[in-house]
């Protein structure tokens, strides 16, 4: 028997695999295609402190091996996510994790204060990579000290264990981690997607009506893996890795270089039942490579 | 409700110039599509799925059409694939034409644009059965573009516009609105140019218009493919929403 | 008729397709395949000071839309560079760019000032990637301070005009190229690498000997549009792009977001003719979308 | 000289356990590749091409045979890849083993591991034709991955060796190496440990070993496939000198 428990702070996981935020809405139209029961666990989509429109369309772009998005936070405020979707995903009875978006410090502790109404919530995914509208758009995971501060902000407000959710878009990805870590998060949560763009050619001009939007998909997994690899030899605490995965040896290459449990976005899309297959493979992936549990297998390529 | 469904190519023709019609086998879909829903079809070394119409479904064969025109690498892809072969398919997605709603219209003008045509066809077609009065106008860019015109006049008088002239009426779908007969309820579906012109010509009409947009999940999932509503919700999605909305629900 | 060339500092091309550094070797291989007579100009792999052997094997692996390579500079050294392949490129008349690199400033000195020896060279792409072995390995690259005074340095000894080649592994990439652009640089080249991992599963390992290695091909194209956007939006000198080219669109879309002219790197090894076929295809696609000329193109992107 | 040529299937069949035989023809190729050269194969969807060696070559039917084993992704695809298709390739590349050089030799010993043994087998077809008497030794996991056997016999006397001593000999193909005759010369193939060990026990001897490394450009031009060598240049690359070297040439 492969075991594929894991346990992290507030988080008990019959298995390691979580849909990503963002990328399953808050949980309702996957659950048409299987009983979301079977999780590790369910990220929601980013809560924000009053409902946000998002930005104009078009919001997605295909480019090789990933996507480019930029819906711009889209989301009906953290009240009606406290009333009406944590209670819809709490009858699946899995650990259930708000990812938390603002552009000020006081949205982000306004978030998380209204998410303590909330008894069905397991943990908090810090999503820093919104711009911050104070500091003149500059974001709040760019910048160590910045990160940092809301770091140390959202734990005093919160009863939950805070995931820090790491933007790849940064020269020193460490110095990053060890910041939010000694800030006093329970864990990061890495990586969220590489700022990119594609030109229209017809028009001439960015396709996303943002302009820029965010690479996600395999293109991005072998920047995700380095980034866990080189964090992990600095950090205690967990992380949760994410970027690219599509099939259960991914999540062990996720593993070895040092997640403890992994996330899975984009490749929704394209199986909706990714989730739930992976789940079922890993074992046997586990298994051919000599694990009987996939505590075994976290950190494994670090020796 | 969408299923995740492995459909068969059974034939796939070139009808026009870069437009294939393709007939694809499943069961499931075959019993439950309605007009204007939409299959998400995952292609061979891509990401995302692609949205396509469904134009025709022959449930006693249990087969399902679609129409798609070559435009990027994708349909370019499902193009090459060969009878025989199988495509995995969401389906079918959407909200398709309301038919029963309201009041049952006696009469309806039916307006597609290129690649907007298939989806009325389909719903031309289930019209005809409830015993509804069918016009069409359906436009394309030119001559070589322009399909489906013999389909279209067994559901009833048809007009057809080329943008150059080079077959039928010269100019816009639009352009030949003062031909039609009176009409109770009006569906289109083609680029939201046409759209807005479409509804801009018809306002007071009672109307249904089919929307395109860049997709994601395509299940409601992502928010990628949101249109601006005239209500206090703000957006509504595509895929799941629509993708056919009132004329006057949503901003245009 | 539509006009492919391009006059930049120093560089007087008749079309803007080169092949990229390190993936064309010194043009050898490639002139079996056809006359390198056709291309815009070749950018020859890195030189430094001495003799280098580079890493130790694997030193590549494949990734989604992309691969990973950790070469580690093996060249022959800059001296017999200048004796034996300078003279072997300049048969094709076409301009011969030299991308240097160096472990210190000295070696960056040295390399220039070696280079100077020969009369057939074009310019100089500056290699600020690699790591600076006396500040510790941090890379000139991710420093705009320490990118602006080997720039500077190099300025000062070469003859030739220096084209400063951009790491995307910063968290602002805008400043570097400002920095770089005051230091004097004649031009950016950019994108390089992104650095990236896998682990090989039966080993339980990094796959690359040097454990990371640098991102290329398709799957970054999305980066290096976005940073030559933003870059083209703060400088006047021109920009010579890269990452992920593989076909003329491709190309118009690297023109669109603010290249004068391009490079190209991986898709050499999956089709060794990619360049000369660009060439022969591009001006079709630049009248396709309404273009006379690259030089027209160039920018189209920003109004 | 290395030409892109598109190569058509001609035939491909599983011969073993995950071991795929293609029969692939080519005019230019059959022509002028020589035994330990390699095939640079481009497979759909990926960055980097695959090198596969040359199993046998038929100038008349001007075809080509490769032989290769599934173990990733792109050996995947290309099994699955049809008759009539045909594949896009670089070749043939490298140097192969060397016949003439020096004194022609009168009796040699072949040492093929795995997925070694195909270019070992053109090469025994070769050294048969000029007269040379060959013996082989050729080795696999277990006895489902054996193939070639009946070939190799037709060229000379073959150990046929399996790991597990499920088929032949148990063990490694340096274990029957007491068994095999006086030989002026051997030529090896496999994998490193493999050919590290047959090079130890046969020092003294003069050698030719086939190398594989993972490969960017497979022509010479991006020092992906280097291994050390004895001499001052350092390294060689194993696309562009190799894939064969001497035994006492480069440091295992
Ligand atoms: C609900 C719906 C129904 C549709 N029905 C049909 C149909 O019946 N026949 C038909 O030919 N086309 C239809 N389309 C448009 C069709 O989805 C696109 O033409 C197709 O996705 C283009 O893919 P590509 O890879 O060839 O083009 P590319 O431009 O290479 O595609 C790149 C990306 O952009 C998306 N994209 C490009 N154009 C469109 C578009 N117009 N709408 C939505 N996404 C787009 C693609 O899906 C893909 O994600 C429909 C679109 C929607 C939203
Ligand atoms: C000169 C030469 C001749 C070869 N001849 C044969 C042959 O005749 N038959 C055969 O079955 N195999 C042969 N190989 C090995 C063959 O190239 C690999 O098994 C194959 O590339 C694996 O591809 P994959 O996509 O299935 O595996 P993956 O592991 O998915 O490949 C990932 C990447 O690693 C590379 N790679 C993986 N294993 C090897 C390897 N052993 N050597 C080189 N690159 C590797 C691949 O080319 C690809 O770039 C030869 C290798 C070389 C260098
Ligand atoms: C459409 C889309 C929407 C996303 N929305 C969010 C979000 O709201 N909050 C967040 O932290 N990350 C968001 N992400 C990032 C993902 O959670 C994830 O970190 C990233 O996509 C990398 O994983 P992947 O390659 O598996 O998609 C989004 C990604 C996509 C593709
Ligand atoms: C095998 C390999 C070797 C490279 N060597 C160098 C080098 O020596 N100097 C350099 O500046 N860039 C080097 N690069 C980076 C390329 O020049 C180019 O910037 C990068 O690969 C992005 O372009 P591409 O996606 O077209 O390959 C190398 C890239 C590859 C793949
Ligand atoms: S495509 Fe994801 S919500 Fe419509
Ligand atoms: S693979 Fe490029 S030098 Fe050998």
């Amino acid at each position: 028997m492969i075991d594929l428990s894991v346990t992290l702070p507030g988080l008990n996981l019959q298995n390691p695999i979580m849909p990503a935020s963002g990328c399953f809405g808050f949980g309702r139209e996957y659950s048409q295609f299987y009983d979301l029961g079977k999780l590790g666990a369910v990220i929601m989509k980013a809560a924000t402190g009053e409902a946000r429109l998002g930005n104009k369309t078009p919001r997605v772009a295909e480019t090789a091996s990933g996507m480019l998005n930029a819906i711009g936070l889209q989301n009906p405020g953290v009240e009606k996510i406290v009333e009406t979707e944590i209670p819809f995903l709490s009858q699946f009875h899995i650990p259930i994790i708000a990812n938390v978006a603002g552009s000020t410090i006081e949205e982000y502790e306004k978030v998380v204060t209204v998410l303590n109404e909330s008894t069905d919530l397991a943990a908090i995914e810090l999503n820093i990579s919104c711009p911050n509208v104070k500091e003149g758009g500059i974001q709040f995971g760019i910048d160590p000290e910045m990160a940092a501060t809301v770091t140390e902000k959202v734990k005093k407000r919160t009863r939950v264990p805070v995931y820090v959710k790491l933007s790849p878009n940064v020269t020193n990805i460490v110095d990053m981690a060890k910041a939010i870590e000694a800030a006093g998060a329970d864990g990061l949560s890495m990586i969220n997607t590489l700022t990119g763009m594609q030109i229209h050619l017809p028009s001439k001009a960015p396709l996303i009506a943002n302009k820029t939007g965010g690479l996600s998909g395999p293109a991005i997994k072998p920047i995700a893996i380095r980034m866990i690899y080189e964090v992990k030899q600095h950090v205690t605490i967990p992380i949760i890795g994410m970027g690219g995965i599509e099939t259960a040896e991914d999540v062990l290459e996720f593993l070895l270089a040092g997640a403890d449990a992994v996330a899975i976005g984009t490749a929704n899309f394209l199986n909706p039942f990714v989730c739930p297959d992976i789940i079922e493979q890993l074992p046997a992936v586990l298994k051919k490579y000599g694990f009987t549990s996939v505590k075994e297998a976290t950190g494994g390529a670090h020796q | 409700m969408i299923k995740k469904e492995a459909m068969k190519i059974i034939s796939s023709k070139q009808i026009a110039t870069d437009t294939v019609e393709m007939v694809l086998e499943n069961e499931y879909i075959s019993n439950h599509a309605t007009p204007g829903q939409f299959l998400h079809i995952a292609i061979t070394g891509h990401t995302l799925r692609r949205p396509l119409s469904i134009a025709a479904v022959d449930s006693k064969a249990r087969t399902v059409t679609i129409l798609f025109k070559i435009i990027g690498s994708g349909t370019e892809t499902l193009a090459t694939y060969q009878v025989g072969e199988t495509i995995d398919v969401l389906g079918p997605n959407g909200n398709g034409f309301p038919v029963q709603t309201g009041q049952k219209p006696a009469t309806v003008l039916l307006i597609g644009g290129g690649i907007g045509v298939p989806p009325i066809y389909f719903l031309g077609t289930q019209l005809k059965k409830f015993g509804i009065q069918v016009q069409s106008i359906i436009g394309f860019q030119s001559r070589d573009y322009v399909f489906y015109e013999n389909e279209f006049q067994a559901l009833g008088e048809t007009f057809v516009v080329t943008n150059d002239g080079s077959y039928g009426y010269k100019g816009f779908v639009t352009d030949v609105l003062d031909k039609t007969s009176r009409f109770d309820r009006y569906y289109s579906c083609g680029p939201l140019p046409m759209l807005r012109a479409v509804s801009d010509n018809l306002r007071g009409n009672e109307g249904y218009l089919s929307f395109e947009e860049r997709m994601g999940c395509g299940v409601g999932a992502c928010y990628a493919c949101v249109i601006p509503t005239e209500d206090e919700a703000g957006y509504k999605k595509i895929c799941q929403d629509g993708p056919v909305f009132r004329a006057n629900e949503v901003i245009l």
